[in-house]
């Protein structure tokens, strides 16, 4: 075991741990900072966004509407104060992003040029055509590559978090390429870890997004909040769950039910309108279309094909040089993946599991409840997202919450001292957790891909777009079981150099973690609100349910519910109003 | 090979390698197989010493035939190296091909400047 | 339709062998399935021990490129069913070592992309308050098909080049370069053109062309490197034939 | 485990392979390139003979005969032959791959590629055309 130093510690090279580790280096020079990935940065998850990101920069538009689309978009749930510094710094975020090189998309007279997004009032939805979070990434991570002193730590994955004297003081890691378990200390950890869509079977979240810093931080004391808000899209690819952007509908795509009806104006989203209408229609929210989506459903109004029921995403009205110029993206992977052409054929599509509203629990600096440690990005629960996420907010949450969480860990590191020898200790102890209850171990009956799967379909059924009570009673009983099983797997792969097996299995340990937060979180939750709706608790319930659960790892080891209230400035609670 | 020189080469390599693309297949094909081959009548030696004899077609000939050489000259040494990885004879290769160039284009312009 | 279609995949456990050796699968064929379902189906049913990279399945992470029957691809973007009847050929990429089965170690990429500053290089830089730089959709375009690179590496294992002389900086990194020097917001383009105008830079390159027809994302290294090479030949008539302060 | 294996823990020993002499014959795509790479040595051989062609020029009409005598015998026909199928391929592999050097805007708009192309292969025909009916009218 190896011994790194350093003053602030990133572990994440997505959006927001990018721009973390940027505002450290800028912010605080003299400090060593480092960033720890367990994919090369540019590997990271945002890579895969697409549609944009929202800031206000445009004359008519406000930071007060931004704010109001942002609150009730997240049905109230949102703390305004968040909300409020968010809106205020985004635009100035994205304007150093434009600075570092992002090929925004731009108007004819070279300004920056928006388009519109689901429950947005105004456009306001930045993008560089269809692969927004990619150019995002690469700008981000090609910039990161100008500070020398910036030090990565590519290819390593985290399996702690050192706390000691109550505050984080670093991380062991796994160096995929050797094998060997390592240790950096660290005054400062941020985690930018990213989302847990891999919990679910059918998502748009790749391979690597499993909730590690979620579970690394309730492992280590720290509360993960308002986890059973889980985000489906409504415009994902059957089979693949390959995302199709809201931009499309932002476009002025059209979902059809098998009647070739627009389907959403039967469900309080306004009226059809051959254009798109802003806050409206295809343009609501993604919790409500995704809603729609089950009830046309229930009614049999669905198409049903080998992977389940579909609507029809219809783009053929907007011809082929608006989609190869604002979506060349979605026919790529049409064409690719689908085997059709969006500018000839509608595109089957099914509601998908996306994002995660809950996360690490933070306050508006990106601290957690425990010293010394810091989160942001997907990974955090800020929270500004509320009860549903407005589509375009979070890769500009990445970048505010990134730096904020940057400049206040690198606050608090230069005023810490060394970590001590009593971290060095618990170090030793996790490296011989690693190595014999996995790469040592043998026997075993379970396999990795078994408990899986188990776990995927207990999810499927009780945390999916409508829940109850009941089944999400017989998941946690289910899913602790499936702890228990954990701990009986059968481990095919004893070697060091990259051992992806080793990975899947610590994977697989987190999720099932996650997974537990999420049912116990919306079991408590007696109320329907956002993306969480419960068939036995239809209504929101403002008197009990105005609050952001914390859900803490308990001395059993099963999660602890405890409720916090949600942060009202400007705009009390109201009525969540589209389409009028 | 010092570095400042490559950009040079380079663009003769490629104004060779037009020269030769443009140029060459029909050369070729009168001088080549047209003639040798009955095709066509052979231009008699006087047309073509005329023809030489204006200074637009010296200048054409001289280009003609060095920029091509240089062309080979250039591609010919990266196959080498390339081809039969034979990277520890630099030094010879470099002075064998850019060589030949330089004396054909001697050369050329010698006879150019000769003929009556 | 077939049932089962069969993959021979390299495997190379440095802990065990010296060399890579042969393993064969059956896995069961289905339509939509792409080369990488069969590996993460021999990974969960088959054999556990088998290690890939792999992230987003839908070919933007540039994680899972491998030769597949012969060349190098994206596993997420190949379909089993355009290469029936098998046996599908999945190897490690060319020109890189190999760390273990089909993982490769590209850190001499990263290296690499370092070496060419692919960032925003300017004189002064315009205050936030200032707004954006102005820039066209023709300005935009003139870089933009160099951006979509992804950093998949096929690029690299398809240039001989690079195989015979690893120092090269190779299709990838020189296109990237080349990015940033189109960007009518950046300023650093002689900077970059010492870079790449030293031995391992832009002349290295003899054209193969290779690089430009697997590259999953139309990113045409290949002609940014010839591009390139023609700026850096004229810059040196420049430097020729101007006065020093004219150029 | 192999006699010859000599892994220590946690020091990657990687497997290189090294680049085989025939690595040009590995694939249709290189070999592609190396004869194209080869056309060069006709064109070199055509400098050549155009080199000789003016030499025997400049020592007079004998010469000049006997010269064109030597590009009847057979050996000279059928070099030329597989000359001219090279250098065509070179002329065609050039122009096709034209646009990628070069890269023409008009009013900040890029010139299709094949545009480019197609001029490239307009001043081929007219020069040819030109080249053809100048040598030939001297008859
Ligand atoms: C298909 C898709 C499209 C989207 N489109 C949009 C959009 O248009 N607009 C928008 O605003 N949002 C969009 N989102 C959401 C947005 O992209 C994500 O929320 C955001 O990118 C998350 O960024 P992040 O930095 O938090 O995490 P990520 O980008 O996921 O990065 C996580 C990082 O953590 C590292 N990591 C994780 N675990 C460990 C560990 N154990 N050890 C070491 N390192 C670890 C990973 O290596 C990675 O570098 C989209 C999401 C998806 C899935
Ligand atoms: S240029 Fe193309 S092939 Fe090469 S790394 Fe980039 S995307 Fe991959
Ligand atoms: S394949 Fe290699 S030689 Fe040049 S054109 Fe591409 S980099
Ligand atoms: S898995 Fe991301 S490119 Fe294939």
């Amino acid at each position: 075991m190896d011994r790194f130093a350093c003053d602030v510690l990133v572990v994440g090279g997505g959006g927001a741990g990018l721009r973390a580790v940027i505002a450290v280096a800028e912010t605080h020079p003299k400090l060593r900072v480092a960033v720890i990935s367990k994919v090369y940065p540019m590997r990271s998850h945002t890579v895969s966004a697409e549609g944009g990101a929202a800031a206000v920069i445009k004359a008519g538009d406000s930071l007060d509407a931004h704010a109001y689309d942002t609150i009730s978009g997240g049905d109230w749930l949102s703390d305004q104060d968040a909300v409020e510094a968010f809106v205020r710094e985004a635009p100035e975020e994205m304007l150093r992003l434009e600075h570092w090189g992002c090929p925004w998309s731009r108007e004819p007279d070279g300004h920056i040029a928006v388009r519109p997004f689901g429950g947005m009032k105004i456009e306001r939805t930045w993008f560089a055509a269809d692969k927004t979070g990619f150019h995002m990434l690469h700008t981000l991570f090609q910039t990161t590559l100008k500070y020398d002193a910036i030090e990565r730590y590519d290819e390593w994955f985290v399996t702690k978090l050192l706390v000691d004297a109550g505050r984080c003081q670093g991380v062991v890691a796994t160096e995929l390429a050797t094998g060997k378990i390592q240790v950096i200390t660290a005054k400062a950890v941020i985690l930018c870890t990213g989302g847990c869509g891999k919990v679910f079977p059918f998502t748009t979240n790749a391979n690597i997004k499993n909730g590690d810093g979620m579970a690394l931080a309730y492992r280590a004391g720290a509360p993960l909040k308002d986890m059973e808000f889980v985000q489906y899209h409504p415009t994902g690819l059957p089979f693949t769950g390959i995302l199709i952007t809201e931009a499309a509908r932002a476009e002025g795509g059209w979902l059809l039910n098998k009647d070739g009806y627009r389907f959403l104006q039967d469900y309080d989203l306004g009226k059809p309108e051959p254009k798109p209408v802003l806050r409206s229609m295809e343009l609501g929210p993604r919790d409500r279309l995704s809603q729609a989506f089950v009830k046309e459903q229930e009614k049999g109004r669905t198409l049903e094909g080998p992977y389940g029921h579909y609507v029809h995403l219809d783009l053929r009205h907007l011809g082929a040089r608006v989609i190869d110029t604002k979506l060349p993206f979605v026919r790529e992977l049409c064409l690719k993946y689908q085997n059709i052409d969006p500018v000839k054929e509608m595109i089957p599509v099914r509601p998908v599991v996306h994002y995660m509203m809950g996360g690490v629990s933070t306050d508006i600096h990106g601290a957690t409840p425990l010293p010394g440690l810091y989160a942001a990005g997907e990974a955090a629960c800020v929270s500004i997202n509320g009860a549903n996420r407005l589509g375009s907010n979070s890769l500009t949450e990445c970048l505010v919450f990134g730096a904020r969480a940057g400049e206040a860990a690198a606050a608090f590191a230069a005023a810490q001292r060394e970590p001590g020898p009593s971290v060095l200790a618990q170090a030793d102890d996790e490296g011989r957790r690693l190595e014999e209850k996995f790469r040592r171990k043998t026997g075993g009956h379970e396999r990795i891909a078994t408990l899986r799967a188990e776990m995927h379909e207990t999810m499927e059924e009780s945390a999916g777009i409508y829940r109850t009570g009941a089944t999400l009673e017989k998941a946690a009983e289910k899913l602790q079981s499936l702890q228990e099983r954990f701990g009986d797997l059968a481990l095919a792969d004893h070697s060091y150099t990259f051992n992806t097996e080793l990975t899947a299995a610590l994977e697989l340990s987190y999720m099932l973690d996650v997974a537990e937060a999420i049912v116990h979180s919306a079991l408590r939750r007696r109320e329907s609100r956002g993306s969480h709706q419960r068939t036995d608790f239809p209504a929101r319930d403002d008197a009990e349910f105005l609050a952001h659960s914390l859900a803490y790892r308990g001395a059993d080891g099963r999660p602890r519910v405890e409720y916090l209230p949600v942060t009202i400035t400007r705009w009390p609670p109201g009525k969540r109003v589209y389409g009028r | 090979m010092p570095r400042s020189i490559t950009p040079f080469l380079w663009l003769l390599f490629s104004a060779g390698g037009t020269v030769a693309a443009l140029l060459f297949p029909i050369h070729i094909l009168l001088t080549g197989l047209a003639v040798p081959l009955g095709w066509v009548n052979a231009p008699s030696y006087e047309s073509v010493l005329g023809l030489v004899r204006n200074p637009v077609a010296r200048l054409y000939l001289f280009v003609f035939v060095s920029l091509p050489l240089f062309h080979w000259a250039h591609r010919f040494r990266y196959t080498l190296y390339d081809g039969l990885q034979v990277k520890h004879l630099t030094a010879l290769i470099v002075v064998f091909c850019y060589g030949t160039a330089l004396a054909g284009t001697v050369m050329a312009a010698y006879l150019l400047w000769t003929i009556p | 339709m077939q049932p089962a279609v069969t993959l021979r995949v390299t495997r190379y456990r440095p802990e065990q062998e010296s060399e890579p050796t042969l393993a064969t699968y059956e896995v069961p064929y289905r339509k939509d399935w792409v080369v990488l379902d069969a590996l993460n189906y021999i990974k969960d049913t088959l054999d556990g021990s088998l290690s890939f990279r792999w992230s987003c399945r839908m070919g933007v992470c540039g994680s899972c490129g491998m030769k597949v029957n012969g060349s190098p691809k994206l596993t997420c973007a190949s379909f089993l069913s355009d290469s029936l009847p098998g046996p599908i050929r999945v190897e490690p990429l060319d020109y890189f070592p190999v760390v273990r089965d089909l993982v490769v170690d590209m850190s001499d990429f990263m290296r690499k992309l370092k070496k060419v500053k692919p960032w925003i290089i300017r004189h002064d830089e315009r205050p936030l308050a200032e707004g954006e730089y102005l820039q066209t959709p023709d300005q935009l375009d003139a870089y933009k098909q160099f951006s979509m690179c992804i950093n998949c590496m096929l690029c690299y294992s398809a240039c001989p080049i690079y195989g015979l002389e690893p120092s090269f900086i190779g299709p990838a990194a020189i296109a990237l370069a080349q990015r940033y020097n189109m960007d009518s917001r950046d300023e650093g383009a002689p900077e970059r053109l010492e870079i790449l105008s030293e031995h391992d830079g832009i002349w290295q390159c003899t054209f193969v062309g290779e690089c430009t027809k697997v590259c999953p994302k139309h990113v045409d290294p290949a002609g940014a490197i010839q591009q390139y090479k023609l700026t850096g030949a004229i810059h040196w008539l420049k430097s020729l034939l101007l006065p020093r302060g004219a150029r | 485990m192999s006699a010859e294996a000599h892994y220590t823990p946690y020091h990657p020993r990687w497997y290189r392979r090294r680049v085989s002499v025939w690595w040009w014959l590995q694939n249709r795509a290189y070999a592609g390139f190396v004869l194209r790479e080869l056309t060069s040595v006709f064109v070199a051989f055509f400098a050549g003979v155009t080199l000789w062609q003016l030499r025997t020029l400049a020592q007079g009409p004998d010469a000049y005969a006997r010269f064109l005598a030597c590009l009847g015998t057979p050996l000279f026909v059928a070099l030329h032959a597989v000359a001219f199928l090279f250098v065509l391929f070179h002329s065609i592999t050039w122009f096709n791959l034209a646009p990628k050097a070069v890269v023409v805007r008009l009013s900040g708009k890029r010139v299709p590629d094949w545009v480019v192309v197609g001029l490239n292969y307009a001043a081929w025909l007219v020069l040819s055309g030109a080249v053809a009916l100048i040598v030939l009218r001297g008859r």
